[in-house]
């Protein structure tokens, strides 16, 4: 395993981890707001790569992915308020059997708009061979894009919750909703939000990466998994742990691959996510009283 | 007692009008339009439900009206079988087209028989009709034709060393089976030997094990986006070893997909691909470009190899009913022994041994040049 | 002779020591309180003696027998029985499998048997509804064994909750603050109800505010001070007692 | 007795007699092709029935029911189309064949193979599922809510990966050949469309024997120990209910319930794929005890009746996946306790603004 090798599996890795990072901060915004998982969220995700895709035929590719991102955060913000804003004291299985639900009306919907086809949005620099070499090792510049992107959501994310005053308000919504509620906080409004800022993430992630991973319709479900693996890894509604746990499993799947068959990375994960669910349920970094503390 | 004649006449009316409306030639088709195989079974409906409707506009099969029950099995072989007992039991159709995966075909490979029922299987698996059953055909070509034709070439070009990727499909699945088979044969060895998800996003992983391998060339064989991706991260990497794809590949959007690393590559493909390319004096270029052009004026996308599996299927069922008339026992024992029938897979000459009927003829290598599908010479 | 023995039994969480050392006994037969102000660890103490929660430190006997640290199940199975403060009934069941469903650790009949739906099976069943019945008589709510739990009024849902208990035939039964959100008249009844429990020859651990319901039912009472128990002793003694006082009344 | 309605033997007796009347219908009506289909949603049945006594009842949500089908069909298929006539002579083949756990088959073809008696496939299968079932439940039943749902999610999402990625399984090709099941003399499960009738009595005879066993269960001792887990595992833990110990030994009922009908079915379909471990397979299976209600068993087995036979006649054509989507939506908004028990009485509450009390399931 030379220094080049090395980097490349590093890079492949920090690539596929950096999308998971994404679909797991989606989960975890909505997780903190509500204590729901949204198991649509990875077609979030998808909506995002194929507005895009769709929209860039008729205009620029900045404008094309504004567009898809606005879009999907509306479609995230009509989900909370058709299924589940007016739900009487929902029990959690509820909640979650709806969300699941959701993602495959997303995801036929998506099939009878645009097909079974494949579709992704050109390279935003350079093309499908170009590449730029770093100590030996060859990589798309896309990459950049997407690692760029994400570092841009996390940050923002980190500003936004620390920062704002609405960025507070969700904090407190997340951690007590009813003395939120009690402190003229609008809780209703901001869990809507918290579902737009979920879908509109996941649609920019979508549309960065399309280039990379191409979108189809059912390309929602795969990443979910994955997504929520992570979330669980770095401890529900602990986005600063999804990072680093999204990161460590992209690099580590991307290392697995050079030793074991490929089709087996996903039991791999899936074994982990197992594993974590029941030796540690809230995750590794956030510590076990809090997790147990929180209602779900 | 006038009313009693004109009844007496209506009666003697009633039977011409019976014979008048023929009843029509029912044929099932079980193709998976959604799930995980839906680029196969999409385009397969599409085309089957185009031909139909062209064959009756001109009066169907000798002025009998063809009736299509197409089912969506969604690529599972329990509904599969469902949906066939079905078309057999109840529907007595008069053959099936489909199903579009090696899977399904295998499941319902014994009702049809079972059901004397013609079954003209779209799926590429050899089993399927080796060992042969009286009415169980395949039209896709066989994987192994592909690969003996690939292998042909990369023995031409010295080379003997390569990384084999394939994906954990049906598809996938056929093809690993023939180039493990047929590899030592041509004096290749498979330096890795991988098998990845087809639900795979990002493969630069796999490709760097295969630059650690330092291989000649690379063999991938899937038929989902995970080819085109493939063909894009070898090239991101730095790997300039020349690319070899199955005729999965053989589809327009794979290639715009892939971009710019599609260049060069090459990969077996049935004559439906370069159709505007042939020379004139090719048997299959009207066959082609006359799929090729109705496909595309009527759905306005590229045509795919899968498709004109349902369109060579439907060719021949229509032309043994035409030869022998719409008899089970005869149209069956005609497809046996035609000879000759061009199709977009190639020229097929079945056999009561062969009920495939295609040769190594059916492939013709292709390559990619600026973004067009052109034949590889020399 | 001492039903249960509690000795320096201590409990924390985090920085909080809910109970710190605390020691006790309830007399086989006799009715026992446990008071103090709000967040003195009084529940912790009782989801300790039901196995809901680990002690720390110290040990927990009933009949001579170490019973700290086994499950709940296990606890139950020993014939302790609970009420829970904020009324845990099975809400979609009606009010006559509520109180079915105590005969739990005093019934076998198992998951085959179940399904076989054999002779002996059905005739446990009989006598479980038949006992179930019988303690709802006792409380004079047996009218509501057809409604569900969860649609009953508030004082008929906490007598359901302790014919369930009861329908245990615990030797020990904990009852976790029973004057909660009942009237006047509905405590009398309940005083009512407790010291016939006893003269069933059922021992009561009670945890309670309601000073008067506490001192007319109580043989012993314990006062439990921010996890300290600062006295033990009959009813009239406590109530004199300056310290127990002065964490009530406050310092004037 | 303290549920209201007949006893579970009596309303048995009922399904009896209405499964024989569809029979005796589709017979009159020359539509005895139907059998095939009402045979299949019979099995599949089973699997709802399963899970609707794990989730109505006991409360515990599972996303994984596919996985455990797939157990079961996968076991049975690889072990009933293994070929070790080769090894034929070996001691422990020639004891294993006098014992009747090897059988001589005629395979499609004319050649003879020797594979694992079916029955021997039935008991290693259901026995391997529920070995499965206990290895996961006893960690897994410890979390609840949506840990719950995604820990078995996982579990069937690696049943169905491996399923795909195991070539002496058919990796994503699935076992086909699967030769039919002789279970009493003169009736197989499978064959052609002469064991039709046979079949369709011997899928729901299976269906009538859950039925009245579950119903006991429902009502006995065990069955009101489940719901008081369901309804608060605390209250029933103080009454002496080892809640643990209890959840992980429906989970295993369940599981076996679905390797069985998995083992059937696939004898019966002649082969499985990994279609049968998907994702939406699980999910189709929670629809379908959330349409039926929550705590309903009669609910589960008329909603798995109509639900599964109208997908399996190709009724929902290419819309298959969206229509259990829709219902698990719409079934989750507006009637959580299942259309059934959405009874006039919960109508007239809703509309006099009071929120209806959970139906009381029966």
């Amino acid at each position: 395993m030379t220094l080049d090798l090395a980097l490349q599996y590093l890079v492949a890795g920090l690539t596929y981890g950096a999308i998971y990072v994404v679909v797991a901060i989606g989960f975890n915004i909505v997780y903190s707001a509500t204590g729901i998982i949204n198991f649509a969220q990875g077609e979030f995700v998808m909506l995002g790569g194929m507005i895009a895709v769709q929209a860039s035929r008729s205009m620029p590719l900045p404008a094309a992915i504004a567009l898809a991102v606005a879009a999907a955060a509306a479609v995230g913000a009509l989900v909370e308020v058709a299924f589940l804003r007016w739900l009487r004291k929902p029990t959690v299985l509820r909640m979650v059997v709806i969300t699941i639900g959701v993602s495959i009306l997303l995801r036929e919907g998506a099939l009878f708009l645009w097909g079974e086809g494949v579709r992704s949005l050109p390279y935003f620099t350079g093309d499908e061979v170009s590449s730029v070499g770093i100590l030996g090792a060859r990589i798309s510049p896309q990459v950049f894009w997407v690692l760029g992107t994400v570092a841009l959501i996390v940050g923002a994310l980190e500003w936004f919750y620390r920062r704002t005053l609405l960025g507070w308000e969700m904090q407190a919504c997340a951690a007590n909703k009813d003395a939120a509620s009690l402190c003229g906080v609008p809780v209703r409004r901001l869990v809507t939000l918290s579902f737009a800022m979920a879908a509109a993430i996941g649609a920019l992630a979508g549309a960065v990466v399309s280039p990379i991973t191409y979108t189809s319709y059912a390309a929602g479900g795969p990443l979910a998994i994955k997504g929520f693996t992570v979330a669980i890894l770095g401890g529900l509604g602990n986005s600063g742990g999804a990072v680093a746990a999204g990161l460590a499993l992209g690099v580590v799947e991307s290392f697995a691959v050079s030793v074991l068959p490929a089709a087996y990375k996903d039991v791999v994960t899936l074994s982990l996510l197992l594993a974590v669910l029941v030796v540690r349920p809230s995750g590794l970094f956030a510590s076990g009283e809090a997790a147990r503390l929180k209602e779900f | 007692m006038n009313r009693l004649l004109r009844i007496l006449a209506l009666l003697a009316f009633v039977p011409v009008l019976a014979r008048a409306a023929p009843e029509p030639i029912k044929v099932g088709a079980l193709f998976s339009v959604t799930g995980p195989a839906a680029f196969l079974g999409a385009p397969e409906a599409r085309t089957l439900e185009m031909r139909v409707q062209e064959l009756n506009a001109k009066g169907g099969i000798a002025g009998r009206p063809v009736q299509l029950v197409l089912k969506d099995t969604g690529a599972s072989p329990e509904k599969a079988v469902s949906f066939a007992r079905q078309l057999i039991e109840e529907e007595k159709v008069f053959a099936i087209i489909g199903p579009s995966t090696s899977g399904e075909s295998m499941a319902v490979k014994a009702l049809a028989e079972e059901g004397k029922t013609l079954l003209l299987s779209a799926a590429a698996a050899e089993a399927i009709v080796n060992p042969v059953l009286p009415h169980v055909f395949k039209v896709a070509p066989r994987d192994s034709y592909a690969v003996e034709v690939l292998f042909q070439r990369m023995k031409k070009m010295g080379i003997t060393r390569i990384g084999f990727l394939s994906s954990n499909t049906g598809f996938g699945k056929g093809g690993k089976e023939q180039v493990e088979r047929l590899a030592p044969q041509y004096g290749i060895t498979l330096a890795v030997n991988d098998v990845y998800d087809k639900n795979a996003t990002d493969l630069t992983a796999e490709v760097t094990k295969l630059k650690a391998a330092s291989v000649q060339a690379i063999l991938n064989w899937s038929i989902e986006p995970a080819q085109s991706i493939v063909v894009k991260n070898a090239r991101q990497i730095g790997l300039t070893v020349p690319i070899f794809q199955s005729h999965g590949f053989a589809n327009l959007q794979y290639v715009k997909a892939a971009g710019s690393a599609a260049e060069g590559v090459i990969f077996p493909a049935s004559r439906i691909v370069v159709a505007d390319q042939l020379q004139a004096g090719n048997p299959q270029k009207p066959v082609v470009e006359a799929y090729r052009k109705a496909y595309e004026a009527r759905y306005g996308e590229d045509v795919s190899t899968f498709g004109g599996h349902a369109w060579d299927a439907f060719g021949i069922l229509v032309q043994a009913i035409e030869q022998v008339g719409p008899d089970r026992v005869k149209v069956r024992a005609a497809v046996e022994n035609m000879k000759g029938f061009v199709g977009t897979a190639g020229i097929f000459n079945f056999s009561p041994t062969d009920h495939n009927g295609l040769d190594i003829g059916a492939f013709e290598l292709c390559t990619v040049k600026n973004g067009r599908f052109a034949p590889l010479g020399g | 002779m001492n039903l249960l023995e509690v000795i320096g039994v201590s409990k924390r969480f985090g920085g909080v020591q809910a109970v710190k050392e605390v020691s006790f006994r309830v007399r086989k037969g006799a009715v026992k309180a446990v008071i103090g102000p709000n967040g003195a660890g009084k529940t912790t103490l009782f989801d300790l003696l039901s196995g809901f929660r680990v002690p720390d430190e110290g040990t927990v006997r009933f009949k001579g027998r170490e019973i700290h640290g086994q499950a709940p199940h296990q606890v139950a199975a020993h014939g302790i029985s609970r009420t829970f403060q904020n009324l845990k009934l099975f809400g979609h069941m009606t009010a006559l499998e509520n109180v079915m469903v105590g005969r739990h650790v005093r019934s076998r009949a198992g998951m085959l048997a179940g399904m076989l739906s054999s002779p002996a099976s059905r005739r446990e069943e009989r006598e479980i509804e038949e006992r179930a019945r019988a303690e709802m008589r006792f409380l004079g709510v047996e009218p509501l064994s057809l409604s569900p739990a969860g649609s009953l009024a508030y004082g008929q849902q906490r007598a359901v909750e302790l014919a369930r208990a009861l329908c245990a035939e615990p030797e020990l039964l904990l009852l976790d603050e029973p004057a909660a959100g009942l009237n006047m008249r509905e405590t009398s009844e309940l005083a009512e109800q407790v010291l016939r429990i006893r003269d069933r020859g059922v021992t009561v651990l009670l945890v309670e505010h309601d000073m008067s319901l506490v001192m007319r039912i109580s043989d012993e009472v314990a006062v439990l001070c921010f996890g300290q128990k600062i006295a033990d002793a009959d009813p009239r003694s406590v109530q004199r007692n300056p310290e127990v006082v002065r964490v009530y009344l406050g310092d004037d | 007795m303290t549920r209201p309605g007949l006893p579970a033997p009596a309303r048995v007796a009922l399904l009896a007699v209405a499964v024989v009347a569809v029979q005796l219908a589709t017979q009159a009506s020359g539509r005895g092709f139907y059998l095939t289909q009402l045979t299949m949603t019979g099995y599949y049945a089973l699997v709802v029935l399963g899970l609707s006594l794990l989730m109505g009842y006991a409360g515990q949500i599972s996303l994984g029911q596919a996985g455990f089908f797939a157990i079961g069909g996968y076991a049975a298929a690889f072990l009933s189309t293994i070929d070790v006539s080769a090894q034929r002579a070996l001691p422990a083949f020639a004891l294993a064949t006098r014992m009747g756990l090897l059988v001589a088959r005629p395979d499609l073809y004319g050649g003879t193979t020797l594979g694992v008696n079916p029955w021997a496939g039935l008991v290693l299968g259901v026995g391997l599922a529920s070995g499965v079932a206990f290895a996961v439940g006893v960690p897994v039943l410890r979390l609840r809510g949506h840990y719950l749902a995604m820990a078995t999610l996982a579990f069937g999402t690696i049943v169905s990966a491996v399923a795909v990625g195991t070539q002496r399984l058919g990796a994503a090709d699935g076992i086909s050949g699967v030769p039919p099941f002789p279970i009493l003399p003169g009736v197989r499960i499978g064959g052609g469309s002469a064991d039709r009738v046979a079949n369709y009595y011997l899928a729901w005879g299976l269906v009538a024997l859950a039925m009245l066993l579950l119903g006991n269960l429902v009502r006995s001792r065990t069955g009101r120990a489940l719901r008081a887990i369901h309804g608060a595992e605390d209250a029933a833990r103080a009454m002496g209910v080892d809640a643990a110990r209890m959840k992980v030994r429906v989970f295993v009922l369940a599981a076996a319930m679905a390797a069985a009908a998995g083992v059937l079915l696939t004898h019966y379909v002649g082969g499985i794929g990994p279609s049968e471990a998907s994702v939406m397979k699980s999910v189709r299976y929670v629809a379908m005890v959330a349409v039926g209600g929550m705590g309903s068993l009669w609910g589960a087995l008329s909603a798995a009746a109509v639900l599964e036979f109208l997908s399996l006649r190709g009724v929902f054509g290419a819309h298959d996946d969206a229509v259990f989507g829709g219902i698990l939506v719409l079934v989750m908004l507006f009637a959580p306790d299942g259309i059934l028990s959405f009874r006039a009485r919960g109508i007239v509450e809703k509309l006099r603004g009071r929120p209806a009390r959970p139906g009381e399931g029966t």
